[in-house]
């Protein structure tokens, strides 16, 4: 019994860690440049497979793989991405930037059905299918992998952003573009370097997660929706807020799933959202948004 | 006479900042009060709580000796009091006509008669007549967004007087309206306080424009009243000069 | 100048309204049956552009309000209850969910409140697949049955697409009326400036709550006529997938403009079909051409319209009531 | 990268198609290419394709090449109609698809009305009991497998108690319903149900759901990876078997995705492009090296339904759509027939199908077929 929930805890914690990094992705676009990325899932499922394009067809070793999928990615998600998408369009408000990112998604997902193929494929783990047993309950070796390196991110992410000039920079852009534009901080490059960061972190949680995932053209569909849930929980415009989110999702999702009712295990979590909004339309570490009257 | 609209002990305060501190004051029939202060005086935040669009942490505030603290402001509207902002709220995408029409239609019939009921909801002669008072006549039939600044303030002004108000409060009206334009404010202010015997209430920086207009002063400075009488004492006053040269 | 405008707006619709009419003579069964979809949609996207484009509250619950429509009908036609009564239900029962759905409007703002709506569509959906002894769960229900008006029966391709076209064309003409009376006007001050609306006596809250009503009750209608188009119901078609799709075709049409949402589902409904020619590359295509659209026109096809007239013109009369300038509105 | 190659290719070889017109009959695919389906629809598509081709390549039926159109249904009823009501106004001479038996129950009436037969990859019990005299089936239906496995349950496995996980769409559901019959009929316990989403990823939960119930046999129902996903958490988190499931867990593809994980699972094996016969082994080569990935149960459908109306077409020696139909009821064809059938095949009255099908372990990677079941008519 205590076994299943410490199970069911750290499996929660595992998946949560990788919303947390997509949902943190979401809030960064948000604060800087009010994005609502609706393909992030899609961003998280593309890498994977420009990895293994690089493996099967450019018979690269799995690590230089890895890193030319990832530039790849990063030049493709984060810069191409805003120079392309969001620069044209973030002037007419969130909703065509929505509608646009939403083709976007079924590009992506389109493309690499019918260019790679629709079967789930095998992915190079990063760390052997084994497990350790700790007091009777079992964690695969894989999960805790994801839980430790996704911690390590998000750490030498909020320390890059509180320590160092350009985080500082970054962080007085996404509180308020124009007082930052004020205060002479080059607002149109931090506001890259958030879509770049955006586009590392999803390159890392694709990199973290096929081995598990297996990679499929359909694995951004779900994921993206629980990072969007993830980061509305944590109040949209939190990076604290958006790892709470993540973690608390992944581990609400288990214990709903043994608990409460797997036929409606979607649901649970979302009605669950719903009354943490209600009770705190600003999210659950959110800072209020003040409406100028 | 009793006073339209009497505050007693208002008290405002965000988080630690106390923005309006134990204010009172009447506003009596027919009257043109003044409000005036240096910025960050609490004016706008003493507007907010009046009118409700802002709770306040204390006091109260009655309409024809009824308490309406704290209530919603579409029903205060309704009651008689209306209120321009201090920054534009008229409704671009709205033609100028259809702007004044919005500003009354509220106060027609119910819900289904708005829905089932005239277009214009019997308010057409009424906005018409409004645009002539205002001089907006050549622009009745353009969209809110196409008319100058100085234009919209008149519109914004004039919705605030769509309804037949017994108070108005308006929030630096002249702010950014140029001489002439200022002017023609001041004299349709004073002809719709004559002739609908409507009562105001100014907030207002434009010093000459208040005196000129109001015939009752509030000095308010760090959100408390530190003077109030006719515009020639006001002036006179030492706490007042002595706040605005502090300032 | 505005004569030519209107011109121009008028001529348009002229012209669509008579190749809607003889549309079916031109087409295979194939092509009236897509058309006939059009419609329906179209509805369904007209009650979402009450809710988003006209009052300025964000839905993506839109998919559902189309189930429950479909299921109401679905459910009842099947047990042998004639289309009519169903059709009201259907309409009347989404403008009460709508209306409850509304409270969290009045709580929550833009993202959060997308995110309320879209919750809520999950949920019904996950209804409709769990609840088997209601909606025959993933099995669906099958043969539901075409309805007969007035004792002619319009099953056949062609009639039932009159039969849809005629539904499209009142719901057109009574939210064109509703949106000329005040309530229009309240809808359209609660987008542009609620706290200025709120201080003039416009209830906000009570016109936020009649605008998601309004638009979940269409989104009803125009399911309680998607399940005798298609005459098998089940949940896969209410999916998430078809808000996200109506507020696309909302958006891509030109939000707060009457005639988007008729483009808009031209373009979701139709188009896909288009690049079919493309084979295995369709959705690709389609894909594309959304990205394209919104980049070049992202005030949607009709705010770009409105933007070349209004080149070519000066600022008009926004009085009497051509698509051009009610578009502008 | 092939698959972008082949696109091309077909690509081409339409616009070739187009040019050489000529005798031609019509052939349709409309099935699920995109959407929740897209894998099993694909692999369909992809087994008619690859017919279609040696068919044309060896001068085609009576000496008409075949014209196949594709129409992708995304998995959704409405658009499924609409590409029906598309594909018959082309008037083809079959119609192939679709999966989702859903798209099958939209479009059947349809199918009715225009007397074209349809060879559906739909496995629903319901299906071929709606009366519908051009409806047959490509691989038999739920209601046909699923007593095969009831029995072997309990007659190999001898077991009282099992603990149910499937997935919770229209082939899953389907399967689970008709499995809960058959066990109670034969008085097994179900005492854990356990529905899980189509392209669920963690199964955390619902392994300690399985190992709560601790049953005598663990009956995992799921498309390939979900499968191969399920297999993996239970190893991990040492749930008991033994595990036992049809056809798509111990397919090829999910022993490649599962890994050890999957040594040990056992059960029924309906079609399965594994079977140890030599046409089929030939079958899956060749569509390996046209497709460039290993087909599962869904490409024999598509590519043995091609044949099956190669076969009567040719027998009847000319293009009669309701001459097919009438003949296709009460058929069997033997591979000495039609070598494309690939498999002994034989269709009821209700377009219903039988085969032999096979009883399987999977032993160190590799399916090994235990026993063969013969087919329900003898």
């Amino acid at each position: 019994m205590l076994a299943d929930i410490l199970q069911l805890f750290v499996a929660g914690l595992a998946t949560g860690a990788i919303y947390a990094l997509v949902a943190i992705g979401f809030t960064l676009l948000w604060q800087t440049s009010q994005t609502i990325n609706f393909a992030q899932g899609e961003f998280v499922m593309l890498p994977a497979f420009f990895v293994l394009i690089a493996m099967g067809f450019f018979k690269l070793p799995f690590w230089a793989a890895v890193l030319a999928g990832g530039a790849v990615s990063v030049l493709l998600l984060g810069y191409l991405f805003k120079k392309l998408m969001v620069d044209p369009m973030i002037r007419h408000g969130v909703l065509p930037l929505v509608i646009a990112t939403i083709g976007l998604a079924i590009l992506m997902k389109e493309s690499v059905r019918e260019f790679y193929g629709a079967d789930a494929w095998p992915f190079p783990p990063l760390a052997a299918a084994t497990n350790v047993t700790v007091f009777g309950v079992s964690f695969a070796v894989q999960s805790l992998v994801v839980l430790v390196i996704s911690i390590a991110a998000v750490a030498a992410l909020q320390l890059f952003l509180n320590g160092t000039r350009t985080g500082r920079c970054m962080q007085a852009t996404a509180q308020n573009p124009t007082v930052a534009r004020l205060l002479g901080i080059p607002v149109e490059r931090m506001i890259l370097y958030t879509f770049l960061i955006n586009a590392a972190l999803v390159v890392l949680a694709s990199i973290l997660i096929t081995p598990i995932y297996l990679a499929k053209f359909t694995n951004g569909e779900l994921l993206g929706l629980y990072a969007f849930i993830a980061a509305i929980i944590g109040g949209f415009n939190q990076i604290r807020g958006a790892i709470a989110g993540g973690l608390l999702l992944g581990v609400v999702d288990n214990f709903t799933a043994v608990y409460i009712s797997s036929q409606y295990r979607m649901a649970v979590p979302l009605v669950f959202l719903i009354v943490i909004i209600l009770f705190r339309p600003q999210g659950l570490l959110g800072r209020v948004e003040e409406r100028t009257v | 006479m009793s006073a339209v609209l009497s505050v007693r002990g208002l008290k405002k305060s965000f988080g630690g900042i106390v923005a309006v501190d134990d204010v009172s004051f009447d506003v009596h029939p027919g009257e043109i009060l003044g409000i005036i202060g240096p910025n960050g005086s609490g004016k706008s935040t003493l507007f907010n709580c009046v009118l409700g669009q802002l709770s306040p942490s204390g006091g109260s505030v009655e309409l024809d000796g009824r308490e309406v603290t704290g209530m919603r402001p579409c029903d205060l509207n309704r009651l008689g009091v209306s209120r321009t902002f201090q920054l534009l709220q008229v409704f671009p995408e709205l033609s100028v006509r259809e702007n004044l029409i919005l500003a009354g239609q509220e106060h027609r019939g119910n819900m289904l008669s708005r829905l089932f009921g005239r277009r214009d909801a019997g308010l057409g002669a009424e906005a018409d007549r409004m645009i002539e008072l205002f001089r907006l006549g050549h622009l009745a039939h353009q969209k809110a967004a196409g008319l100058s600044y100085g234009q919209q303030k008149l519109l914004d002004a004039a919705m605030a007087f769509m309804a037949g108000p017994r108070l108005v409060l308006l929030d630096e009206p002249a702010g950014g309206v140029n001489p002439t334009m200022l002017v023609s404010l001041r004299e349709r202010l004073k002809a719709l306080n004559t002739e609908q015997r409507a009562t105001f209430v100014v907030i207002e920086h434009n010093m000459e424009f208040v005196m000129a207009l109001c015939t009752r002063i509030v000095v308010l400075a760090e959100g408390r009243i530190i003077a109030e009488g006719e515009p020639e004492a006001v002036r006179n006053d030492p706490n007042v000069v002595r706040a605005y040269l502090g300032h | 100048m505005s004569r030519h405008r209107g011109a121009i707006g008028w001529g348009a619709l002229a012209a669509a309204c008579v190749f809607l009419l003889v549309a079916p003579f031109l087409f295979r069964p194939y092509g009236v049956f897509i058309l006939a979809t059009w419609a329906v949609m179209t509805i369904a996207a007209i009650g979402l552009n009450l809710t988003l484009g006209y009052a300025g509250q964000i839905s993506l619950a839109q998919a559902a309000f189309v189930g429950i429509g479909s299921y109401i009908t679905a459910y009842l036609t099947t047990r042998g209850w004639p289309f009519w009564p169903t059709y009201v239900l259907g309409g009347v029962s989404c403008f009460a969910v709508g209306w409850l759905l509304g409270y969290p409007a009045l709580r929550v703002q833009h993202h959060y409140l997308a995110f309320v709506t879209l919750a809520f569509n999950t949920v019904i959906y996950l209804v409709f697949r769990n609840e088997e002894w209601l909606t025959g769960g993933i099995y669906g229900i099958t043969n539901v049955p075409r309805p007969s008006v007035l004792g002619f029966s319009v099953a056949k391709p062609i009639p039932f697409y009159y039969f849809c076209l005629a539904h499209l064309a009142l719901v057109s003409a009574a939210t064109w009326w509703l949106l000329r009376s005040p309530w229009g006007r309240a809808f359209i001050a609660l987008r542009e400036n609620p706290i200025r609306a709120l201080s003039l006596g416009v209830d906000t809250r009570r016109y936020t709550l009649i605008a998601f009503a309004l638009g979940a009750g269409l989104g009803g209608i125009s399911g309680t006529l998607y399940a005798p188009l298609v005459q098998f119901i089940d949940p896969t078609p209410f999916a998430l997938g078809l808000s996200l799709n109506l507020l696309l075709m909302v958006v891509v049409g030109g939000s707060g403009y009457f005639f988007g949402p008729f483009l808009g589902a031209v373009v979701a409904v139709l188009l896909p079909e288009w690049t079919r020619f493309a084979q295995n590359y369709y959705l690709m295509g389609y894909a594309v051409l959304v990205m394209l659209l919104m980049v070049f026109c992202p005030s949607g096809l009709f705010g770009f319209a409105d933007r070349l007239l209004s080149a070519s013109t000066t600022r008009s009369p926004a009085e009497d009531g051509t698509p051009a300038q009610e578009a502008a509105r | 990268m092939t698959r972008l190659k082949f696109a091309l290719g077909a690509a081409a070889a339409l616009l070739l198609a187009g040019a050489a017109a000529g005798a031609e009959v019509k052939f349709a695919y409309v099935g699920e290419i995109s959407g929740s389906l897209a894998v099993s629809g694909g692999n369909f598509r992809d087994g008619v394709i690859l017919a279609v081709e040696e068919i044309n390549a060896k001068g085609g039926i009576l000496k008409q090449k075949i014209a196949l159109t594709q129409y992708d249904t995304q998995t959704n009823p409405g658009v499924a109609r609409a590409q029906m009501q598309k594909a018959l106004d082309g008037e083809p001479y079959a119609v192939f698809g679709p999966i989702f038996s859903g798209n099958v129950k939209v479009t059947m009436q349809m199918m009715q009305q225009a007397e074209v037969p349809h060879f559906i990859g739909g496995e629903a019990a319901e299906l071929v009991t709606l009366g519908d005299p051009y409806l047959f089936r490509t691989s038999f239906g739920q209601q046909i497998g699923m007593p095969k496995i009831a029995n072997y349950i309990r007659d190999e496995l001898k077991a009282k108690t099992l603990a149910l996980i499937w997935v919770n769409n229209d082939f899953g559901k389907g399967g689970r319903d008709k499995l809960m019959k058959e066990l109670a009929a034969r008085n097994i316990k179900v005492v854990a149900d356990v529905s899980t989403e189509s392209g669920q990823v963690d199964f955390a939960a619902d392994v300690v759901k399985l190992k709560a119930a601790n049953a005598d046999v663990v009956f995992v129902y799921s498309n390939e990876e979900e499968c191969a996903r399920i297999m993996r958490e239970a190893r991990k988190q040492g749930l008991k078997g033994p595990f036992v499931g049809d056809t798509t867990l111990l397919s090829q593809k999910t022993i490649e995705l599962a890994g050890d994980a999957a040594n040990g699972v056992q059960g029924h094996v309906g079609l399965s492009a594994d079977a140890p016969i030599p046409a089929v082994a030939d079958f899956k080569a060749r569509f390996q090296k046209r497709f460039n990935y290993i087909p599962d149960h869904n490409g024999l459908k598509g590519y043995s339904g091609v044949y099956a109306v190669k076969y009567v077409t040719e027998k009847l020696g000319k293009f009669d759509r309701k001459a097919l139909a009438k003949m296709m009821h009460g058929l069997t064809i033997t591979p000495k027939e039609e070598p494309g059938i690939l498999i002994e095949t034989s269709w009821d009255n209700t377009g219903e199908i039988d085969r032999i099908s096979f009883l399987a372990e999977v032993i160190n990677g590799q399916q090994k077929i235990t026993k063969t079941l013969p087919k329900l008519g003898k």
